[in-house]
C-alpha cells in the first residue's frame, strides 16, 4: 500500500489543471436541457475533443490517452475542481464506448467513436420501456430483420438526453416468440431516421430532460447491430454494470458538493447550529464523499492489477445517490425559507445552485436501476441470500 | 379532556374536502401556474360562499366567529389539495390580528370575499401572495402595520413551486397603519408567527396525507415483474414508514391549535413541535413518494409534483427547522423544564 | 376539544400520586427474570390489589375500578412518574383479562379474574411455536379433545415470564387435519399440569426471561377453553391487537424515558455536544414520546366516544418500539466508554440502569408482531395496499 | 498511488482467519465466560508461534518488523472472531510505543509470546485486560509510563461483554517507569490514542462482517410462510444496507492505518474518520442482525450476541462518537481546512 501519487501522476495533474484554468468557460453554459445549453455543450465537447482531453481513458487510436483509472481519477477531480461544464455526451462516453471497445467490429469503432469523441453525434440511452422499466427484460419493442435492415417497431421512454440527441443505443426483440432476457440485441439507431417520433418528457424542472420514443416501421442497417444476434442482454449487461460502477459517478463530483455544503454551512453557521442535525449532516457528508472517494480508489487499484468490477457496483450506486440527495437536503435545510427560491429571484442572494442540484439529486436513487434493485442485488449476489 | 373533533369540524371538514376536491383538480392548477396572476378570483368568492373567508371573524362583522380549532382541520384540506389562494393566511393569521387591532372595516371585507390579506412571517421576509391580497401585514422593529397592496412596491420572487406567488416588498413604514407596536408590537408578531406555523404544519399534514394516497394509487396499478409494484415489501415498507410519521403528526398539529387558540403559555413550544413533525412527514412522503413513483416521479406529467413542491417550499416558510428546534430546545433543556409522564397537558389545566 | 383535565381527573390524579407516596418501594426490587425479583413482584401486584389499583380498568364486580381510558393514562402517568414497578403479570392483566372479558363464560371470570388480580397467579403466553414466530398460523401444537379433557401435544416457545408463571394462555390445534389459522382453539393451561416441561430460554442479559414449553399427554379439562372450537385466531386476534395497541404500552413509560435522557443529556452535556447527532436524538425523544402521549389520549378519547381501534395500533407499534430503541441508544452514545458497564460494577457512577433498558429495547421491534410484519398490515390493511 | 494490500498481506490474512476460525470458536468462547480469567494462555502462545504477538517488534528483538499497515487486516480478524486476548492492544498500540522508548526487553518478551501489555486509553480509564498482561502502559498528566501489573491494584468492572475485562488501576506513578513525558509525553499519549482507535475501528470492521454473515445464514435457513425469511425483501434490505455501510467503512480504516504508520499530520483525522464509520457498521449490524433473527436474536443461545456485545462495548471505547467527531469537526470547519477533490491524498504526497 503506497498513498502517494507518483511524479507522474502529479505532474499529471499540473498538466490538466492549466489547460482547464486556461479553458473551462468562465460563465456557467445554460442547461444542456434547453436547445441553447445543447449546443453549449456540444461545442464544449469539440474544445476537449480538441485537447485531447474528452476521453482520456480510451485508445490513443480513437483520440483518447489511454490513460488508467488512477490518472482518470485525478483528471476528474481537476475537471470537478474546475468546475467545468457537465458532460452532454456521457451516454455515449462512458456507457456505449467502453461497450463499443468490447463487442464492436472495427469497422463500427471506426465509424462511431471519432464522431463521439468530437460532439458531432451525442447519444440518448433507449433501455426503458413504458412496460419494462425496474423489469427491464419485460421491454417488447421489436425489430425485424428485413434483408439488410432491422424494421423496428414499438416505444422506449426515459431515454435521458433524447431530445436533442442525434443517436441512441438500446435493445430490441429480434426473436419475436421469445421471452424476457433472451432473444434481444442490441442495436444501434439514428434519431434522425424516418419513423422515429420523439416526444419529450419534461421533468421536474420543467425542461425535456428526456423523451418518449416511438418506432414506426424504422429502418436502420444491419451493421448497426452491436455483438450478436440475441445476445443483447448480455451486452448491456456489460454497459449497465459500467453505469452504476465505477465510471460514471466520479467521487469527484460528491467531494465538490460536500466542500460547497461545508462552505455553506460555514457562511450561515450562526442560524444552521439552530439545528443541530445540520451540523451532524455536513460532517457525515464530509466523511461520506471521503469514504467514497477512498473506496473508489480502492477499486480502481484493484482493477488496474487486472481484478474485475462485481456486486459491489450496486453498492456504489445506493451510496452515491443517496449521499447526494442527503447533502442536497442538507443545503436545503441551510438554506431555510430562501430554500425555494429559483436561481434567477432577486431575493435568492447566497442560494446558488443548490436547488437545481436537490432536484436532479432526487433522480439518482432511481434512475440506472432503483436502489430497490440494487439492495436485491447486494443481498442476492453479494451476501448470498435466497432469491424471492 | 375530549382530544376530539366534533361532528360538526368533521362534516364541515368534510364537505370543504369534497368542494376542493372537486373546484382545485390537478388540471386546474396547473392550468393556474400559467396564468399571470396564478390566481382565481371566482374561486375565492366561492370559498368566501362557503363561509370559510370569514370563519374566524366574529359574526358581528359578519363572520362565522369561529376559532383556530374549527379551522385547523380545513388548513389540512388546503394542503391536501395545494390550494395556491392565500386562505390559510387570511383566515388563521390575518384575521386574529385584525380582530385584535379592531379592524372591522377590513375583517368585513374578509368575510365577504371582498379582501384577502397577505401576511409577512417576519420582518423583511417574502410575501406570498402579496398581489393577489388588497391588504398587506408588515413589519418593522418591533412594530406591526396594515398596507395596501397598491401602496406597496411589489417584485415576484419566483419559487420551485409555481403555485406560489412570493414578492418581496417595498414600503414606507412612515406612512402605513400601525396594528400594535412597543411590547404589544413585539407580541403580536409573536403570536402571527405561531399563526402562520402553525397553518404551514397543518398544510404539510394534508400534503403528506395526498402523496401517500397519490403513492398508493400509482404503486397499486403499475406493474413490474408481472405484478403491481405496491405488493413489493420494499415499496409498502417506504409508504408504512410515512403513514407512521404522519399518524404522528396529526396530534401534534391539532394540539398546537388548542394553544394558540388558548393563549397558552407554551403554545410557541407547541406550534414548533407541530410544524417539525408535520415537515419530517410531508418531506418524507416527497422522498418516499418520488421513490416509488420511479421515474414517472421525477416528471412534470405526474400530479406528484405538484404536492412535494408546496411540502418543499412549505419546508421552510414561517420558520426553519432551526428556529423551531431552537424553540423546542429552549422549553426542554431549559432551567423551568418540566418534562415527562403527566406533564402534557400541565400549562391547560 | 377541550385538553383540561376535569376537576374529578385532577383529584384522581391526587389520589393515585398519594397511594404511589405512600406504597412504592424505595429499594428497586430485582428483576422478575429471577426467582427472588418474581416473589417480590408477586407481592407487589398483591399490595396494588389491596389498594384496589392493580387492574383500575376492570369492572368493580373483579375488583377493579371500571376507570375510563383517561383516568387509566393518568393512573399510568402517575406510576411512571412514581417509577412503581414493572407488572409481573402483564400478560394477564392488559391481555388475557380483556380477552376473557370478551369471550369468557361467567365462570370461567370468576374462576380466574381474581386469582389474576391478587397476583396468586401469574400468566405466560403461549403463542409462537419454533416453525410459527411471525408466521403464527403455520402452529402445529395440538389438542385433541377426549371425554372432558383436551390432549396436548407439542411445543410452545418464547413464553414470556414461564419460567415462574403458573398458568399458560395459547392456541392449539383441535381439528388435526386443519391448516393455516382454521381449526385453532383458545386454551388455559396450568402450568404445573402433569406432562409439562419448562425450559428456561436466558435472553440477552443471560436471566431466563421466555421458555419453551414442552407438552407431553397434557391433560385439561374443557372447562379452559376461552370462546369456541375452532375460534382461537379470531379470539387471539383480539389479544394481539390489545397488546399492539394502546393497553401495553403507555405513554407514560416513554415519557419517563424521554425525561430521563434529557436529564443524562444535560448531566453529560459538554462531552453529549461533541457529537451533534446527540442533542438532535434527545430533542426528538422529546418530541416523539410527546407526540405519541398526544396520539394516545386522542385515541383514548376515541375510544371512549365508542371508536374502535383499527390498523393504527400498528402504526402504535412501530412507533414506540423504535423511540425506545432510539432514546437507549442516544443514551449509550452520550455514556461513551461508561456505556458498556453493568450497573453494579464500582465504576459505572452516574450509568444508572441505561444499558439494562437499552438491552430490553432490542426485543421491542421484534415481540408482539415484528416491525416488518406491522408494516405489512399498515401498507395493506390501513393503505390498502396490494397484497403479495 | 497503491491502494491494495500485497499478495502476502493478504495470504496471511487468510491463514490468520483460518487459525482463529478453528481456534476460537463460540464454544470456546462460551467456555471462556465462565472462568476467572476468561483468556487462554495457551492460544497467546500460539499466537506468538504464529508471528503475530511480535508482528511489529523490530527483528532485532525477535519480532517481524512489520507495520500498522500489515497488522490491521489482522486487528479486522480478531474483531471477526471477537478474540478475548489483547492481541491488538499488545501488538498495535503498545509495541510501537516501547519500540519509540527503546524498551528491548519488553518487546522481546512480547515477541516470544511471554508478556502481553495492556493500555490505557486516557488518564483515569478503565484498562482491557491489565490481569492478564504482565505489563501496563497507563498514563497521569502529560506522562506515559510503563508499570508491571504486579505492582497495580486491579479491580474487575464487569462489562456487558463478558468476553471483555476491564479493569480499574490504582498505581503509584513515582514508583513507575517514565517512557516520556512532557511534549514527548503528549505526543505519545496522542499516538497511543490514535492506535488504539484504530485497532477498535478495525475490530469493529471485522465484527460487522462477521455479523452479517451469522445474519445471512440464518436467514437462509430460517423459514416462515413457507419460505427462508432471508428471501423476504424487507430482510434482505436490512442486511443490504449493512452491507453497503460496511463496505464504505473499509477503505476509511486502511487509510487510517497508512496515516498512522507513516505519521501523516492528518492521521488523527482519518483515524476518527475510521472509527465513526466502522462504528456505525457494526452498530447498524447489531441493530439488524438482532431484528432479522427475530426472538432468537434476543437469547443468550445464539452467537450473535457474542459480537453484538463486543460491538456495543468498542463502540465506546479508546473514543466515544463525540471525541471523534470533534476531532474530524476541527479540521473540516477549521480555518485551515483544504476540502474538494483531490485533497484526499494531499498529505500523503
Amino acid at each position: 500500500m503506497d498513498l502517494k501519487y507518483t511524479p507522474q501522476q502529479q505532474e499529471f495533474r499540473e498538466e490538466v489543471r492549466a489547460w482547464m484554468q486556461a479553458n473551462v468557460p468562465s460563465v456557467p453554459l445554460k442547461s444542456f436541457d434547453t436547445e441553447e445549453g445543447f449546443q453549449q455543450h456540444r461545442e464544449w465537447e469539440k474544445t476537449m475533443n480538441e485537447g485531447r482531453w474528452g476521453m482520456v481513458t480510451w485508445p490513443e487510436e480513437f483520440g483518447g490517452r489511454n490513460l488508467d483509472l488512477i490518472q482518470w481519477l485525478i483528471f476528474e477531480e481537476e475537471y470537478y475542481r474546475a468546475n467545468a461544464p457537465t458532460r452532454v455526451n456521457q451516454n455515449g462516453i462512458f456507457l456505449l464506448a467502453p461497450t463499443l471497445m468490447e463487442y464492436g467490429t472495427e469497422e463500427q469503432k471506426a465509424r462511431i467513436l471519432p464522431k463521439m469523441a468530437t460532439g458531432e453525434e451525442v447519444w440518448a440511452q433507449g433501455w426503458s420501456e413504458p412496460n419494462a422499466g425496474s423489469d427491464m427484460a419485460a421491454m417488447r419493442s421489436k425489430a425485424e430483420l428485413e434483408g439488410e435492415y432491422f424494421v423496428i417497431n414499438g416505444q422506449k421512454t426515459w431515454s435521458t438526453r433524447a431530445v436533442y440527441a442525434d443517436w441512441l443505443f438500446g435493445m430490441f426483440r429480434t426473436d419475436p416468440d421469445s421471452e424476457r432476457h433472451r432473444g434481444l440485441t442490441f442495436i444501434l439507431v439514428p434519431l434522425d431516421a424516418e419513423g422515429i417520433t420523439v416526444r419529450p418528457i419534461p421533468q421536474l424542472d420543467g425542461l425535456p430532460g428526456f423523451a418518449e420514443i416511438f418506432f414506426d416501421n424504422v429502418r436502420v442497417h444491419v451493421s448497426n447491430r452491436l455483438g450478436g444476434d440475441g445476445e443483447g442482454w448480455q451486452v448491456a449487461m456489460a454497459t449497465a454494470g459500467f453505469e452504476r460502477g465505477l465510471m460514471l459517478r466520479s467521487p469527484a463530483r460528491f467531494q465538490e458538493t460536500a466542500r460547497r455544503l461545508v462552505e455553506l454551512y460555514i457562511e450561515n453557521q450562526e442560524s444552521a447550529d439552530q439545528d443541530p442535525a445540520i451540523r451532524e449532516a455536513v460532517l457525515q457528508a464530509y466523511m461520506q464523499a471521503e469514504a467514497y472517494a477512498l473506496t473508489t480508489y480502492q477499486t480502481a487499484c484493484r482493477l488496474n492489477q487486472g481484478g474485475k468490477i462485481g456486486p459491489e457496483s450496486s453498492t456504489n450506486k445506493i451510496f452515491w445517490s443517496e449521499l447526494d440527495q442527503d447533502m442536497h437536503a442538507t443545503a436545503m435545510s441551510i438554506l431555510g425559507a430562501r430554500a425555494e427560491l429559483l436561481p434567477h429571484a432577486s431575493a435568492a442572494e447566497g442560494v446558488g445552485r443548490w436547488l437545481d442540484g436537490f432536484l436532479f439529486a432526487q433522480s439518482g436513487p432511481i434512475y440506472a436501476g432503483t436502489n430497490e434493485i440494487q439492495r436485491n442485488i447486494i443481498a442476492e449476489r453479494m451476501l448470498g441470500m435466497p432469491r424471492a | 379532556m375530549n382530544f376530539t373533533f366534533s361532528e360538526d369540524q368533521i362534516l364541515f371538514r368534510d364537505s370543504v374536502r369534497e368542494f376542493l376536491n372537486n373546484e382545485v383538480t390537478a388540471e386546474s392548477l396547473r392550468a393556474r401556474w400559467d396564468t399571470p396572476s396564478g390566481r382565481c378570483k371566482e374561486l375565492w368568492a366561492a370559498l368566501a360562499e362557503l363561509g370559510l373567508t370569514g370563519m374566524l371573524v366574529s359574526e358581528a362583522n359578519g363572520g362565522l366567529g369561529m376559532n383556530e380549532i374549527d379551522f385547523v382541520l380545513l388548513a389540512e384540506e388546503c394542503g391536501r389539495a395545494a390550494l395556491p389562494e392565500p386562505l390559510v393566511d387570511t383566515v388563521l393569521v390575518a384575521t386574529p390580528v385584525l380582530q385584535q387591532a379592531g379592524k372591522d372595516d377590513v375583517l368585513a371585507a374578509i368575510a365577504t370575499g371582498q379582501s384577502a390579506v397577505a401576511v409577512q412571517a417576519t420582518e423583511g421576509a417574502l410575501v406570498a401572495d402579496a398581489e393577489f391580497s388588497e391588504y398587506l401585514i408588515l413589519q418593522e422593529n418591533s412594530a406591526v402595520y396594515l398596507v395596501s397592496s397598491a401602496d406597496a412596491t411589489l417584485e415576484l420572487q419566483e419559487s420551485i413551486d409555481p403555485g406560489r406567488r412570493l414578492y418581496s416588498v417595498s414600503w414606507d413604514a412612515s406612512q402605513a397603519n400601525v396594528l400594535a407596536d412597543g411590547d404589544r408590537g413585539v407580541a403580536l408578531q409573536a403570536k402571527m408567527f405561531n399563526l402562520g406555523a402553525l397553518g404551514a404544519a397543518a398544510q404539510l399534514l394534508g400534503l403528506s396525507q395526498r402523496m401517500i394516497e397519490l403513492s398508493v394509487n400509482y404503486t397499486s396499478e403499475r406493474n413490474q415483474f408481472g405484478k403491481p409494484i405496491g405488493s413489493f415489501q420494499a415499496v409498502k415498507h417506504h409508504l408504512a414508514n410515512v403513514a407512521v410519521k404522519t399518524e404522528f403528526a396529526k396530534a401534534p398539529v391539532y394540539r398546537a391549535a388548542y394553544s394558540v387558540a388558548h393563549n397558552l403559555s407554551d403554545a410557541a413550544q407547541h406550534v414548533s413541535h407541530a410544524k417539525l413533525a408535520a415537515t419530517e412527514a410531508a418531506t418524507q412522503a416527497a422522498k418516499s413518494g418520488i421513490q416509488v413513483h420511479g421515474a414517472m416521479g421525477y416528471t412534470w406529467e405526474v400530479d406528484l409534483q405538484i404536492f412535494m413542491k408546496r411540502a418543499w417550499a412549505l419546508a421552510g416558510a414561517w420558520g426553519s427547522r432551526g428556529e423551531h428546534k431552537a424553540r423546542v430546545a429552549s422549553a426542554v433543556f431549559g432551567p423551568e423544564r418540566s418534562l415527562g409522564a403527566g406533564q402534557t397537558f400541565a400549562s391547560a389545566s
